[in-house]
């Protein structure tokens, strides 16, 4: 892995640092600590209580830098240990070295039989402290999303000749949330994204209560897709959750970053990751409208792809998280996203839009359900129409019995409310299962039609409006 | 209300009203033959010639209104300008043929006693002499041609009128020796008005109505015809289906002279054809020749009119057609319309829509007759 | 005061139709409370196929297949929005005793219905629904058909007199159940297509003349018309000749009679008249007529493909093989006249000549 | 005047006695001999008894020929004296000289107090003699045109080397018609054209009376145009004769030189002349439609101008001679065609045109006539069917007599032939005076003629029946 800048470099180091936590057993601390000296010169330090780190996580690691702003040396200085070792193992690595000469190995200090694991990477650059701790902290919220739940970050950040300017955040997954245990991967996802729809992203620490009064109003499905890649057993992964959630209409206050469109999360291998122009292909590759949705297109703004909607209305937010992985592997180099997970992304989407129709009624009904569906007022006004304006006072009763409703309550809105919400339920069912419910509804394709040669035209009354030639 | 019997209003048509005229057929056929002893007179003259045929023109420019002072009554009328069909133009020849082949085989059909209809007409010229009579339009324009040659209605030529006229109501009439025909017990198919004109005249017509109600369409006509709303609202109920035919007209005129305190209302669709066939019973029309105005009718306008569509629903208010702003044009130029109906034109216009009189349905089917006996007693007609 | 022209017949026809409304309104109102969609079935019907072996069933009243409808279609959905609509203001007509036209169906919703043709087929579909005739349903047509010649009948207490003017017109009476104590010396019938050749035969006194009935449809005749010609054929027993335009249009008004109409296919046993002879004109009369060449109109393309198509007819070929043989002669002299055509030796050639040799000569088929 | 071939100087020579002739008041001969004596050169000889020539006449006369067939020496000898001379002079004159070398006066002969005039101009050359013959001939027929009644034109010639070769023909003016004494410049020359037609052209020595068995069918217009030129009283004359012939459509045996088209004869000064491009221009802008004429082109053919005609009847023919002459230039010279000239053909042809249609009914009616005149049939049909369809027995006697017809008598189609003759004739009569523009009676007596509007555009097909036009 090629890196070209310290930002980026330091951003990996962490992610690596976090999956050693994520794959420890206990609960772990991952600091960063940014602190630029007198000599002017910053000091990132990335600790973690993870499982020690290998050797070759390190030498797949490259830098080349044109820019020399960085100013850096290229040189890491690491000190790790696993569980197992008896000694804390010290290198240096030179990335801007060939591979022959790039690690050098430095003497080790012994745990004095301590049973601890963790690893501390160090580097020293002349990069601006205030960038790398925005980028830096966007990517832990991020990280965020994944709700790892057994990793407490630390982000520290101090510029020595500012007196007080220290900085220090700890983010903590799902802190006020119970969840099950243990919790799936998807569950902890699911979690993840609404923590992040009820704080609007990263614009609120708390969850909104102005706009959230009560947690159901979320609408959350989710959905998984595995395939098995080249008969390796290593199985390839694809857990997609969608959220759509409503806000009060007349809310001035709040607002989302991208307003009604969506941003797309991806995260590949439980690290945040872009959306190529090949997983943007899958997303617009999705039968939306058999959702009701009309996707108008997708926007790519700086490393986001944002989905602009065309129909949605004003008070509808949608919110997507995609997150792949390889069940099997355990330290994930890089992977181009392939046909096959072009799939997985298609089909994980589909389950989870439809996991939310099926628990949500009335959720992202089709736009033929919706057009079917705007004749309920009137299909029901007629129907009560039919019922009530009747003479016959058992053949009233007997329907009214059928809707459930008390005689002596109904009005002419009552039942037709009744009817309406019966209708509607009907064609919100037969959406949901679109494929059990195919009796071809025409029997007979309409051969009629050509059939009829002339247009009989008993009909006409001799409208009026053509003969105002008189003779 | 003494119509164009009013002697003032005489001294004027003198001047200048050109009408054709309901003659018995020897007297047409005795205009034909003035006609050829005229043409061969010219033609054996020492200074020998072909007689130009004067025919009253027929176009707008030769149409002038004529409000009357004593009444209120108003209509349309041509004048006496001529616009002569000549053999010597060349573009006339055609034309001037035409005029004496149908002279000719009305001279005859006049002398068998028959009646005969334009198409009927057409086979026969087209038969006789197909290259000056390729379609129908070539026959049904000559015979307006002969109509302003002799003057004399269409119907005094032999030629059929056929009428979609029909009436229902506290009307009886009676043909002189016939049974009396009781229209108000004839249900929804109504009474069909005949299309002999000479017979209309002859009605003797009786009636315990207050108003007659002319109605722009059938269907509507149709659902009062079946409600009896005439007896609710003693009244007579008229329609031509649309634009009316001369019978229609004649029936209507005759049966306003005969009872000339009984108001006449009329019910049309709120649009410029609505108006404009109101306004062929009020005035006549240039299009029917000059038969048209002497059946000038003073009818008032009781609806659809704009005020109405308030408790109208906004679904049944159609855009207008290009048609409708054609119509609407012609109206506005006409010169003819009153003050209150320019108003309600440009209303139209204006508000781009038109609405039919079925919108009232809306509130029910019994809302209509509830709808005209409230404009007849708060007298919301203009 | 509008059940006037009811009878208790009819009375009692609205009552059976009243409950089997009310028993469709139930069935629905059963399917959703059951959480179902409701299911509708349309029988089709048609009067005629274009199948070239003759062992169709066109001719029985026999359903040939059913639409169903459900709420999973839209154009299904519309549908029945459209039906349920029309239904509720034919059960107020019902259960007000009163008569409305398709017209004024319209007009109660026009931008639902958006066009007069999508409450046909919706008046249609109830008669199919409710297995019964649209006149049942106190729809009625606006009637524009004409009657004269030796008849006397009553339409409720209304009569008409037609026998004692027999030169006279009369309009058909638009509520031809109500029709009774026909009274007739007529000796058969003559429908002809237009009203130009009914008022012709009036110009000429046919009907003093003749003693028969003349009735014209004007064009494609309406219900009314076609009822009130059934109606006299059943009572009076009296043989039915049709005058139509030796053109495709006049033909296929021809087999409206007689056959009925594919919309109304589903109510053609009481619409039909399969007794009714075509009397002319026929493409062979031209020559027999020496109807001049002026007067012969070449078939237009149009034309053309209208006598193709009709010829596939199964009736045609099933009831009335000579009528085939004159239509299929129309499409290969290529040529079409209208009955005026007749009139251009002499105005009474239609009335003195041309029936009288055709009746008496028994040159109908 | 120069001429390159001899043919050309013996036709001018030829021309020139003619007018002497034609001056003189008396009967004169014009003998043209030819010669071919056994030295095979050709001697041309042209007397005639006119007025005698003076030297004027020969000394303009220049030729240059670069063709040697020719071979000739340029030499004129010439014999001349008029009446009041005493003695004959004599002179050679060499065409090829100089002006000044030109002329050479010979010793004069005494005519012993005869009191006689005449020329003899003489010249040897070695052209074809059937060439020259066959030019002079057809020069002579042209001529023949102008019926210039007092020269008799006697032509020889001989070949002495072939025994019994002579040939010898006399042309005499108007052989067998008594002219008006004295007859005019064009009454001499319809005669002359009548026989041309007559006699179809150069093809036949007589009438040809299978065509023409009476005098009468052919139809003559003539017409004069004169102009004052240059105030120099110098008055110019245009003649026109114009000619329809019919000839029977199934005769197989006659035929036309040019077939359908119209030779246009063009004389000038008494002298046969080119059709000029000028001259065609003038014809070509002749209004020829108001005569029911349409000019297809004018085809240049030889020194002719052939007229072309689309709409002429197969057994119509039209023959057209032009002359045009000074009527005070004795010894006329080279002229060019004037733009004036160009307007007297105009003028000219249109008089003789309008002569002709005045003359006889029927002919040259404008094609507007003629369509109108088409309907002619259908009107008196249609008015004789109203008369004998009438019961009125009185207005059938009215009719008769104003039809000056005998009741008895009357069939359908004495009746209608009647009246159509009298429509056709009121056409024609109309179309005479094209320009009178008389109002035409009015079917009935109208008293109020002065309201008549006659609009031009008010006779469309396309009428009033605009049906948005509703009031
Ligand atoms: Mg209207
Ligand atoms: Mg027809």
């Amino acid at each position: 892995m090629e890196f070209s800048s310290v930002q980026n470099l330091s951003l990996h180091l962490i992610s690596s640092a976090f999956q050693r936590c994520r794959l420890s057993e206990q609960i772990c601390r991952l600091s960063v600590i940014l602190a630029r000296s007198s000599s002017s010169s910053l000091r990132v330090s990335i600790s973690d209580t993870g499982n020690g780190s290998c050797l070759e996580e390190f030498q797949g690691l490259r830098f080349s830098s044109n820019d020399d702003a960085d100013n850096w040396d290229g040189m890491l200085s690491i000190k790790t240990t696993s569980i197992s070792d008896t000694e804390i193992h010290n290198y240096t690595i030179n990335l801007k070295a060939s591979d022959s000469s790039k690690i050098t190995r430095l003497t080790s200090n012994t745990k004095n039989g301590a049973r601890f694991s963790g690893s501390e990477v160090c580097l020293s650059s002349f990069v601006s402290i205030d960038l790398l701790v925005a980028e830096i902290h966007q990517f832990l919220e991020k990280m965020m999303i994944l709700s790892i739940p057994n990793v407490a970050t630390h982000l520290v950040a101090e510029d020595c000749d500012v007196p007080g300017s220290r900085y220090e955040k700890v983010f903590l997954a799902n802190g006020d949330k119970e969840l099950p245990i243990p919790a799936s991967n998807l569950d902890l996802l699911k979690s993840g994204l609404e923590d992040y729809v009820l704080r609007h992203g990263n614009t609120l620490s708390n969850k909104c209560h102005y706009c959230f009064p009560n947690w159901e109003q979320l609408k959350v499905g989710s959905g998984v897709a595995c395939s098995i890649e080249n008969h390796q057993h290593n199985e390839l992964v694809m857990e997609a959750v969608i959220i759509i959630s409503n806000m009060p209409v007349d809310n001035t206050e709040c607002f989302r970053k991208y307003g009604d469109k969506t941003e797309v999360f991806y995260f590949k291998d439980f690290s945040p990751g872009t959306v190529s122009k090949s997983l943007m292909k899958a997303l617009k590759g999705i039968d939306w409208k058999s959702y009701g949705l009309k996707l108008g297109g997708i926007v790519q703004q700086d490393r986001l792809a944002l989905l602009e909607w065309e129909n949605l209305t004003r008070d509808t937010h949608v919110d997507i998280v995609l997150h792949s992985y390889n069940k099997q592997t355990v330290i994930p180099g890089p992977r181009k996203i392939t046909q096959t997970e072009r799939n997985l992304v298609k089909r994980a989407v589909k389950l989870s839009l439809d996991d939310l129709k099926e628990k949500h009624a009335g959720v992202l009904l089709s736009s033929h359900a919706v057009q079917v569906r705007s004749y309920a007022p009137d299909l029901a006004k007629t129907i009560a129409g039919l019922i009530l304006s009747s003479s016959d006072l058992n053949f009233q009763e007997e329907c009214f019995s059928l809707l459930g409703l008390q005689s002596q309550v109904v009005g002419t809105e009552n039942m037709e409310n009744c009817i309406r919400e019966r209708i509607v339920s009907v064609i919100e069912m037969n959406d949901k299962k679109p494929h059990k419910n195919k009796v071809a509804p025409s029997l007979f394709v309409d051969d009629r039609a050509q059939e009829l040669e002339f247009e009989e035209n008993d009909m006409e009354e001799g409208e009026d409006d053509l003969d105002l030639q008189l003779f | 209300m003494e119509d164009l019997r009013n002697p003032m209003l005489k001294f004027f048509s003198d001047q200048e009203l050109c009408y054709a005229e309901i003659v018995p057929s020897a007297q047409v056929r005795a205009r034909i033959e003035v006609s050829v002893l005229n043409f061969l007179k010219n033609l054996n003259a020492s200074n020998p010639a072909i007689s130009d045929l004067p025919l009253i023109q027929r176009k707008f420019c030769n149409s002038r209104v004529n409000h009357s002072l004593m009444t209120d009554l108003s209509c349309v009328f041509l004048s006496h300008s001529v616009s002569s069909r000549s053999l010597m133009r060349p573009n006339a020849a055609k034309a001037f043929v035409r005029v004496w082949k149908v002279m000719e085989l009305c001279y005859q059909i006049l002398l068998q006693e028959k009646r005969v209809t334009q198409r009927e007409l057409y086979y026969k010229l087209l038969c006789d002499s197909p290259h000056l009579f390729p379609s129908q339009i070539d026959v049904n324009r000559t015979i307006q041609d002969v109509v302003a040659l002799l003057r004399c209605s269409r119907y005094s030529l032999g030629i059929m009128a056929s009428s979609r006229g029909l009436v229902a109501g506290r009307l009886t009439f009676q043909e002189p020796g016939k049974e009396v025909v009781d229209c108000s017990v004839c249900g929804s198919s109504a009474h069909t008005i005949p299309g002999d004109v000479n017979l209309l005249e002859n009605l003797i017509l009786d009636t315990d109505a207050r108003y007659i109600i002319i109605v722009e369409k059938h269907a509507i006509f149709q659902r009062l015809a079946e409600d009896q709303f005439f007896n609710q609202i003693p009244s007579i109920l008229v329609t031509a289906k649309g634009y009316p035919d001369m019978a229609t007209r004649v029936l209507l005129h005759r049966i306003h002279r005969t009872f000339p305190d009984l108001p006449i209302l009329a019910l049309v669709d709120w649009n410029p054809a609505g108006l404009a066939i109101l306004c062929t019973f009020k005035f006549g029309s240039v299009t029917m020749g000059l038969e048209a105005y002497r059946y000038a009718c003073n009818v008032k306008w009781l609806g659809l009119r704009g005020h109405d569509l308030e408790m109208l629903p906004d679904e049944s208010l159609v855009p207008l057609k290009p048609k409708d702003l054609q119509i609407a044009q012609s109206l506005m130029s006409s010169g003819i319309l009153q003050g209150n109906y320019r108003d309600e034109v440009a209303l139209m216009v204006q508000s781009g829509r038109r609405a039919e009189i079925e919108a009232l349905y809306f509130h029910g089917y019994d809302y209509l007759g509830k709808y005209i006996a409230k404009k007849i007693v708060q007298s919301d007609y203009i | 005061m509008e059940g006037k022209w009811m009878s208790s017949q009819s009375q009692s026809t609205n009552f059976h139709l009243l409950a089997k409304i009310k028993e469709f309104t139930r069935s629905i109102v059963t399917d959703l409370s059951n959480g179902q969609s409701p299911v509708i079935l349309i029988h089709r019907f048609r009067n005629h196929c274009t199948s070239p072996n003759s062992n169709c069933f066109c001719g029985f009243n026999l359903p040939c297949g059913k639409d169903v409808l459900t709420l999973c279609r839209e154009s299904h959905v519309h549908r029945i929005d459209v039906m349920l609509r029309v239904l509720l203001i034919v059960q107020k007509l019902l259960q007000e005793n009163r008569h409305c036209s398709k017209r004024d169906i319209y007009y109660m919703h026009p931008s639902v219905f958006s066009d007069q043709s999508v409450v046909d087929h919706a008046i249609n579909d109830i008669c199919v629904l409710m297995q019964c005739s649209r006149h049942n349903l106190n729809v009625v047509s606006a009637g524009k058909g004409l009657v004269m010649g030796w008849i006397r009948f009553f339409e409720g207490k209304r009569l008409f007199d037609c026998i004692s003017s027999p030169n006279k017109v009369h309009p058909i009476p638009v509520h031809v159940e109500e029709v009774k104590d026909i009274i007739s010396v007529a000796h058969y019938i003559l429908v002809v297509e237009k009203e130009s050749v009914f008022e012709r035969l009036a110009n000429d006194q046919f009907c003093s003349a003749n003693h028969c009935i003349v009735i014209t449809g004007r064009g494609y005749p309406d219900i009314p018309t076609r009822r009130f010609l059934r109606l006299l054929v059943e009572d009076l027993h009296l043989p039915a000749y049709c005058l139509v335009d030796c053109d495709p249009y006049g033909f296929d008004i021809l087999t409206t009679y007689r056959f009925g109409s594919m919309q109304m296919a589903y109510d053609t046993k009481h619409l039909r008249v399969p007794e009714i002879q075509w009397l002319g004109a026929y493409p062979s009369d031209a020559e027999r007529y020496f109807i001049p060449k002026q007067c012969l109109l070449s078939l237009t393309a149009e034309d053309k493909r209208k006598l193709e198509a009709m010829l596939l007819r199964c009736y045609l070929q099933r009831d009335v093989p000579q009528w085939r043989l004159e239509l299929k002669m129309m499409l290969e002299k290529g040529v079409k006249f209208e009955i005026e055509a007749l009139s251009v030796h002499a105005l009474s050639f239609l009335s003195m000549s041309y029936l009288p040799s055709k009746i008496q000569g028994k040159m109908i088929i």
